[in-house]
């Protein structure tokens, strides 16, 4: 579902709202030409943002589909051209195209399910458009319980948002940790995987991961152990995108491309790619 | 169209040239440009071919006197570095008089505008550098 | 990343020839500007704490100040950025009143040319990293390369200071050109009395120590860490025993050997001291001349020698030694008249050089203080000076004014009208030059008093005929051509800098003018500086100048290198060479390059030693994968000074 | 209703490339053999700008290239750069269809040419091409000294009309009058069946050493579709950017670099990469290899890595110096 | 040629002997005149060893830090370019085990077909082998005094022409130019781990042949492989025999 006509050539933009969500990662708020969505997105899905005579990159979009005025992305400073996104204003101009990949399955498979979202730091961010989107139709889904780790509390993204929205939503748990003892954190302390064993979820929900590699890898370990399926847990996998449009090779893995058939994968169908991610 | 020339002029000799023909109050052409460097040996080849990719008319690259050099070396390394850089692009079918590599002291305030002169007419007679941003005419490559 | 540019007015400067708001207008279209602005005198005071507050107001990280030249402000702006809380080198200067205002007269052209000067800078100083001087230990001691007054002076001010100093002296003893004078301008003081104290200090200071007819061979490292190799030739006397009673000179047969202290005006044997007050006074055999070496046979002043002090077998000892700073004083030498052939110096015995005469009226010279003829002896009734022989001479001599020629001739004149009332004293001259402290009031004595004839005009032809020189000259005043006739002639020949010092300067990496002075750091602000750090020129090796001007330059040298001997810590230049390890392939190519043998291999990757390393960036522009880098020179930075440019 | 094979003399063939020449360019011929760039680059050129972006009172404007939609004719493509066409259409025309591939493709005509002999690398036989039958907008093939010519499409047509009084008509084309005999046929390039198994083969370890990653097997290749999108500020004037799209190769090791990883670290898993996509990946996403058995790869490459024989090894058909 | 043979048996002997572990040498291909470099570990492995006029690739750049004892097979040309790498700390001569080998020159393959000797073998003017420990039949490496003028013939031819002649010479070549590195790739001394010409700006490109050829000046042992592998026959051995040229001079 992205702009068949236009292929790569991205929408002038304007970003409206930054907020400091920790040291190195900054929340923008991003509009189109007169303050319009210059395209629609579902959750889960990316979009490529460029700074002319920098460069592009793919970013998950973590505001809520159904938020008709704005694009929020949640971008942590790594290389050359977040570093020069971090150092923009608001009300200077960007260029923007979109939207790509596969979105979570909202409307069919996680119907009526209860959901568990387990998010590691900026994971947070793509997981974040599914959770808004939920809370937007609450009815049609389950229990939600979110676990959500980061190295320390100031890496938690969006913590306000959590602290005070989330917990407050109907049939919905929030499970915060950090990795190490902080003096002045009242909640829990230990790595994602850990924490969701001492928190045992009962093996029907759909679970959804994001986050580094390695904290996907021993999550999804620790939900196999306690009898989840594969089919019913999806991650994101991180690939380097340069077209968005399955064309280009880099996001190649197996006969898949990360952009068009991903970044949101069912375990299942990962394992069936070689072991190159 | 008045020519683009871009001058690397050595700190110690031909920079404090450069501000001796200022003091002195001499004249040369605006279109020169200087470039400071420590030493003429700083040059690097690329800086050079880039400066003709991106549109300069001429390079001239200024240095101590052989012997002179504030490093002792280093405008020996950049002789022989340039010279091979010369007669590669000469050898490519550039105009040699495009490129030029000239020992001015600290104390030879004329001679550095004279040479900027001279080097000026010289590049102004062969116009535009039209055959350094074209040799390579992949498809769309030049056509910015 | 915050910049702010500074356009400088240099009162009408730059204001002349270039828009400064327009400048200041135009930079801020690129949106890393975030503050721009003109001044009139950025230099000074006001403009300084201007960039200060402005610093501090717009959290600048980066400024570039559109002024006069890096090498005349840099230091000074950078210290002002250090003020404000800013590392020193993130801040660029565009130089556009040396190489922009001044000239170009076309004010758009110059305005134009600013502007892109300007863009240059602020592409330089948004890839400018903050850089931190690294320190260096220094050596507390000296090195005064050069006997003479002005390296006695230099030595003896930085041992009153309580730094070590070692003198080296190439002839057998210390005293240089000055031991030779009789008296000195313009109070006619004998030379040999006021240098002589100096000599006997220098040589008695516990802190100097004299190597005499020694030579520096080879100069490493850089100002704090210099070491310098030394070879003392064998003078084959034993300096602990010898007494200087001289009878080995006395008694050494081979005597006919043109002495260089009188300029060949007399003799001295094989084994010598150059001049009575030698010091030290411990003679050197000349192994070139002396029959023991030449073919084995005599050896009588060791015979006679009571404390046994000659030592044929002596070999030269070569010695290195660490030094913290090294002063030039390698003093001058009469310039060579082979090219003045009219002149018949090489022709005649009675056409002499200044220096000639001064041995010639020398009490300790060739003839006991009597002037005479060095042809027949004769008392000469009547002498003619010719001056600037060789100076002020673009075609075949210096182009330079040797300064003291005018001086000691009239001293000549005096000294000889004094001795000889009756002599008579013809002086031709193109301009006199007195601009020295009592120098005028001394040339008028020399007219008025002494009746001294100055004719200005040359003399174009001197041959001598049956003992008396004749001359074809011309006097401008009169403008009329005569000939005249003189028992002796005595040219002002023009001087230049000593043998020695074009190879020394290359050891020590220190630039050199075309005419082999050494050339100094800035010639109004830095005059007893080299271009190289750590490297201080005293007396006539920067330039022809007078006793008192030596010895004030002398002292002043000393003054200078007593500032870096104070230190604990140098300061060293953060723009060195910096190695991306993971690009580097270890092929070692850089280490050739690198003048300062500042790169090494470890772990086959290359490394620049910040000590050494002097930031001439040869290596940089070597490496094939642009592995090495230079600190405030990167290609980054340069190819976008290139790009901006070339706009 | 299949469209009449229409023939006319070998000597007058240049008559009817001119006459195709007077309407639009024309490009190749009828030539002794297969170029050595493949057509690739007509339709996806080496390097060509996308769109500039100018930045105008603090917004971005951003004016895309104009489509290049100007008719062209392609003349002698064989077989394999025929099916290598498709196989680049499968891949930029399906959703979401690349514009710029798109006007191109939709301008050109391919008049393709029958093979009578094999080259000395092609193994066109050996991934199912029949030489002697390539598709294309129109067929051409010369048999026994007469030159035949049979429209295949819609546009082969449109491209015959222009051509109709120089060229006779001869009995339908109903009758299969073969035109050409296919050369003798070679054995089928083994194509390993599970990708894991291929994937995780040991062979990779050595098979790969040989290879210098240069790229020139990946720029020759006609179904290599891969490219690389940069931005940078236009030389003239800072405030206008380029946006370009050029050639670029999996085998080169910024290819997939990210900030915190590159997932193909090293030249063995680029090399891999290489031939797992056109033998295995490209099969099990469209149903046939991208390998089209032209032989460029094979004639060019520096170190004589060869494509039929990493087949071979990866279907452990040929012992050699890895096992 | 039965160096062949030799090789093969001395590569078995040395194994056998514990003396080296891997052979870099070259391999049968697919097709008959493909030859391709190849390590052999295991020793029945050996008997594929080949060598003939086909196997025209350098086989100096492969030990670039190798670590196993390796015995490599070189000619010539592969030992100056060897010799090189030695010099510049990217091989470490006591992992190699290096055996001379004669050499009567390559053949160009195209299409299948064997055209005549490569550009390089034809000018060649090394028979010397800077450093080995054995040696194979090196003594038929005839082409010492035939080749010396040929080797800047066409540097002078040249250098003797219009300087816009030149110009067009040149940019008739590198606008077929299709950037794929081979040149660079395939060349022993150009071993740097980030290429600086790896920039996206495609404008850098224009200078790419200049940069390479001038990188290799005063290393290049004119191997002639950057030539030998343009997929579009430039010459871009010319432009490091002008630097060799003009630093001769």
């Amino acid at each position: 579902m992205c702009n068949p006509n236009l292929g790569l050539i991205p929408f002038p933009a304007r970003i409206i709202h930054i907020t400091e969500n920790t040291a190195d990662t900054k929340t923008f708020r991003v509009v189109g030409e007169d303050e319009k969505k210059p395209f629609a997105h579902m959750p889960g899905q990316c979009a490529m943002l460029s700074l002319p005579g920098v460069g592009e990159a793919m970013f998950s979009i973590s505001s809520a589909s159904t938020n008709e005025e704005f694009y929020e992305f949640s971008i942590k400073r790594v290389g050359k051209l977040t570093s020069e996104l971090h150092t923009l204003q608001v009300d200077s101009p960007i260029t923007l195209r979109g939207a790509y990949g596969r979105p979570f399955p909202v409307n069919d498979v996680l119907i009526g399910q209860d959901l568990l979202f387990i998010a590691g730091g900026i994971g947070l961010a793509p997981l974040r458009s599914v959770i808004r989107y939920v809370f937007d139709n609450r009815d049609k889904y389950g229990a939600v319980d979110i676990v959500y780790g980061a190295r320390s509390s100031a890496d938690l993204v969006f913590l306000e948002e959590i602290q005070n929205e989330w917990t407050a939503r109907p049939n919905t748990r929030v499970h915060l940790t950090i990795d190490r003892e902080e003096e002045g954190w009242s909640g829990n302390v230990g790595f994602v995987p850990t924490y969701i064993k001492q928190l045992s979820f009962n093996p029907s929900k759909i679970a959804l991961i994001c986050g580094p590699p390695v904290m996907i890898k021993y999550s999804l370990a620790t939900l196999i152990e306690m009898g989840f399926e594969k089919t019913q847990v999806y991650t994101t996998l991180e690939m380097r995108m340069k077209c968005g449009i399955g064309k280009c090779g880099r996001c190649n893995i197996g006969h898949k491309y990360a952009c068009i058939d991903g970044p949101v994968f069912r375990c299942d169908e990962i394992d069936e790619l070689p072991e190159e991610y | 169209m008045s020519v683009k020339i871009v001058a690397f002029c050595c700190n110690w000799c031909s920079y404090a040239g450069a501000d001796l023909a200022g003091t002195s109050r001499l004249n040369y052409p605006a279109q020169v440009k200087i470039i400071r460097v420590p030493c003429s040996c700083r040059v690097d080849v690329q800086f050079i071919l880039r400066a003709f990719v991106r549109g300069a008319d001429g390079v001239i690259v200024c240095g101590c006197h052989l012997g002179d050099c504030h490093y002792s070396t280093g405008n020996y390394h950049a002789e022989g570095r340039l010279t091979q850089l010369f007669s590669l692009l000469d050898f490519m079918g550039f105009e040699r008089e495009r490129v030029h590599l000239e020992w001015i002291s600290a104390a030879e305030g004329a001679k550095f505008a004279a040479t900027m002169d001279a080097f000026v007419t010289q590049v102004s007679a062969l116009g535009k550098n039209e055959r350094y941003r074209n040799m390579y005419t992949k498809a769309g490559a030049q056509n910015e | 990343m915050r910049i702010g540019v500074f356009v400088c007015h240099c009162g009408s400067n730059i204001k002349a020839t270039i828009d400064a708001e327009y400048i200041a207008a135009q930079v801020q279209q690129d949106a890393k500007v975030v503050h721009a602005a003109e001044y009139p005198y950025l230099c000074a005071e006001g403009g300084q704490q201007k960039i200060i507050n402005a610093v501090r107001e717009y959290q600048l990280t980066g400024v570039v100040i559109c002024a006069c030249s890096p090498r005349m402000h840099e230091n000074t702006f950078r210290k002002t950025a250090a003020k404000a809380g800013l590392n020193p080198y993130q801040i660029e200067i565009a130089n556009i009143r040396e190489q922009c205002s001044w000239v170009h007269k076309n004010k758009d052209a110059a305005t134009g040319k600013a502007l892109k000067l300007a863009k240059a800078a602020i592409a330089r100083v948004k890839l400018a990293l903050p850089l931190f001087a690294g320190e260096s230990a220094v050596t507390k001691r000296a090195l005064v390369i050069g006997g003479g007054i002005a390296g006695i002076q230099t030595a003896l001010d930085i041992a009153e200071a309580g730094f070590a100093v070692d003198l080296v002296e190439s002839t057998p003893s210390i005293g240089g050109k000055m031991a030779q004078l009789d008296k000195t301008f313009p109070t006619l003081d004998c030379a040999a009395c006021i240098l002589t104290p100096k000599m006997v200090d220098a040589a008695a200071h516990e802190k100097i120590t004299l190597h005499t007819y020694s030579e520096v061979e080879e100069v490493e490292g850089f100002v704090g860490n210099f070491t310098a190799t030394i070879r003392k030739k064998a003078r084959s006397v034993d300096m602990k025993k010898c007494t200087g009673c001289g009878a080995c000179w006395e008694k050494c047969p081979s005597k006919r050997i043109p002495s260089e202290f009188d300029c060949g005006l007399a003799n001295r044997t094989a084994i010598y001291t150059p001049f009575a007050q030698a010091v030290p006074n411990v003679p050197v055999i000349d192994r070139a001349t002396c029959i023991k070496f030449k073919n084995g046979r005599c050896g009588l002043c060791a015979d006679v020698c009571q404390p046994a002090a000659i030592d044929f077998t002596q070999e030269d000892a070569v010695f290195t030694q660490e030094y913290g700073v090294i002063i030039a004083a390698t003093g001058y030498q009469v310039f060579s008249l082979d090219a003045y052939g009219e002149y018949a110096y090489h022709d005649s015995k009675n056409v002499i050089t200044s220096l000639e005469l001064e041995r010639l009226m020398n009490a300790a010279g060739p003839t006991g203080g009597k002037l005479q003829r060095p042809s027949d002896g004769k008392a000469p009734k009547k002498i003619t000076f010719i001056q600037c022989v060789g100076s002020r001479d673009i075609t075949r001599g210096k182009p330079y004014c040797s300064k003291i020629c005018c001086m000691y001739t009239a001293k000549h004149a005096i000294a000889i009208k004094e001795k000889y009332p009756e002599a008579e004293i013809e002086i031709f001259y193109i301009d006199v030059r007195t601009p020295g402290k009592g120098f005028d009031e001394f040339y008028r004595r020399a007219v008025e008093v002494y009746g001294v004839r100055y004719i200005k005009g040359q003399v174009g032809k001197i041959a001598e005929m049956n003992g008396i020189l004749h001359m074809q000259a011309v006097d401008l005043l009169e403008n009329k051509r005569f000939d005249t006739t003189a028992d002796m002639v005595v040219l002002a020949a023009a001087i230049e800098p000593s043998p020695g010092a074009k190879p020394l300067a290359q050891m020590l990496a220190t630039p050199m003018d075309t005419l082999r002075f050494f050339s100094e750091a800035h010639p109004k602000l830095r005059p007893v500086e080299s271009a190289t750090a750590g490297i201080f020129l005293s007396g006539v090796c920067h330039g022809p100048k007078d006793i008192p001007e030596t010895v004030a330059q002398a002292s002043a040298a000393a003054c200078k290198a007593i500032g870096v001997l104070a230190k604990d810590k140098l300061i060293t230049n953060p723009c060195v060479a910096k190695v991306n390890d993971k690009k580097c392939t270890g092929c070692g190519r850089c280490i050739d390059v690198c003048p300062y043998k500042a790169i090494s291999l470890e772990s086959n990757a290359a490394e620049a030693n910040p000590a050494l390393c002097q930031g001439c960036g040869g290596c940089a522009s070597l490496c094939p994968s642009n592995a090495m880098d230079l600190n405030g020179f990167t290609h980054k930075q340069v190819l976008a000074e290139v790009d901006a440019l070339c706009r | 209703m299949q469209s009449p094979v229409y023939t006319c003399s070998l000597d007058n063939v240049t008559q009817l490339i001119n006459r195709i020449a007077e309407k639009m360019p024309v490009y190749g011929d009828f030539g002794s053999s297969k170029t050595t760039l493949s057509p690739k680059g007509f339709f996806l050129p080496a390097l060509e700008k996308l769109y500039e972006t100018a930045k105008i009172n603090d917004s971005y404007k951003i004016t895309p290239a104009p489509p290049e939609n100007a008719p062209f004719v392609l003349l002698g493509i064989r077989a394999c750069d025929a099916a290598a066409i498709e196989i680049l259409d499968g891949v930029y025309l399906n959703d979401p269809i690349d514009p710029q591939y798109k006007a191109r493709r939709h301008a050109s005509y391919i008049v393709t040419f029958a093979c009578e002999t094999m080259g000395a690398n092609c193994f066109c036989q050996s991934v199912n091409i029949n030489p002697a039958a390539p598709k294309g907008d129109v067929k051409a093939w010369v048999k026994n000294g007469t030159f035949f010519w049979l429209a295949q499409s819609e546009k082969g047509e449109r491209l015959t009309e222009l051509l109709l009084d120089l060229l006779e008509r001869t009995i339908p084309a109903g009758n299969d009058l073969l035109p050409v005999e296919p050369p003798d046929s070679a054995p089928a390039l083994p194509l390993p069946a599970d990708m894991l198994s291929a994937f995780n083969a040991p062979v990779w370890d050595n098979l790969h050493r040989a290879c210098i990653a240069c790229g020139t097997c990946t720029f020759l290749c006609p179904t290599c579709q891969c490219y690389d999108i940069s931005s940078h500020e236009c030389t003239e004037n800072s405030e206008k950017t380029h946006c370009t799209r050029q050639w670029d190769a999996c085998l080169y090791p910024g290819f997939t670099q990210m900030a915190h990883g590159n997932p193909r670290p090293s030249k063995k898993e680029r090399f891999r990469q290489r031939f797992m996509h056109k033998l295995v990946y490209h099969m099990q996403k469209y149903g046939t290899s991208a390998c089209v058995g032209c032989g460029r790869c094979v004639n060019k490459c520096p170190v004589n890595m060869n494509i039929v024989k990493v087949a071979h090894v990866l279907a452990q058909e040929e012992v050699n110096a890895y096992v | 040629m039965n160096e062949q043979e030799k090789m093969r048996t001395r590569a078995k002997e040395l194994h056998a002997a514990g003396i080296i572990k891997q052979v870099l040498a070259w391999e049968a291909g697919a097709f008959p005149s493909y030859p391709a470099p190849a390590f052999f570990t295991k020793p029945n492995a050996f008997e594929k060893i080949v060598y003939n006029e086909f196997c025209t690739a350098n086989l100096s750049k492969y030990v670039i830090n190798i670590t196993e004892k390796t015995l490599i097979f070189l000619r010539p040309c592969d030992a100056h370019s060897f010799a090189q790498l030695v010099k510049e700390n990217q091989v470490k001569r006591e992992n190699t085990y290096v055996i001379a080998v004669g050499c009567e020159g390559c053949v160009q393959v195209d299409e299948g077909e064997a055209r005549d000797l490569l550009e390089s073998c034809r000018t060649c003017t090394k028979t010397d082998y800077p450093l080995f420990d054995e040696e194979i039949n090196t003594q038929n490496n005839p082409r010492e005094s035939t080749n010396k003028a040929a080797r800047f013939a066409e540097v002078t031819r040249l250098d003797s022409e219009e300087n816009t002649a030149r110009y067009a010479f040149w940019q008739a070549h590198f606008s077929q130019c299709i950037r794929c590195n081979a040149c660079r790739n395939i060349c022993p001394t150009c071993h740097c781990k980030e290429c600086v010409m790896d920039s996206d700006h495609p404008l850098d490109g224009q200078f790419y042949h200049a940069i390479r050829a001038l990188h290799q000046d005063g290393r290049c042992t004119d191997c002639g492989q950057c030539s030998r592998v343009c997929p579009r026959g430039i010459p871009v051995h010319l432009l490091n025999r002008k630097l060799i040229y003009t630093s001769n001079k």
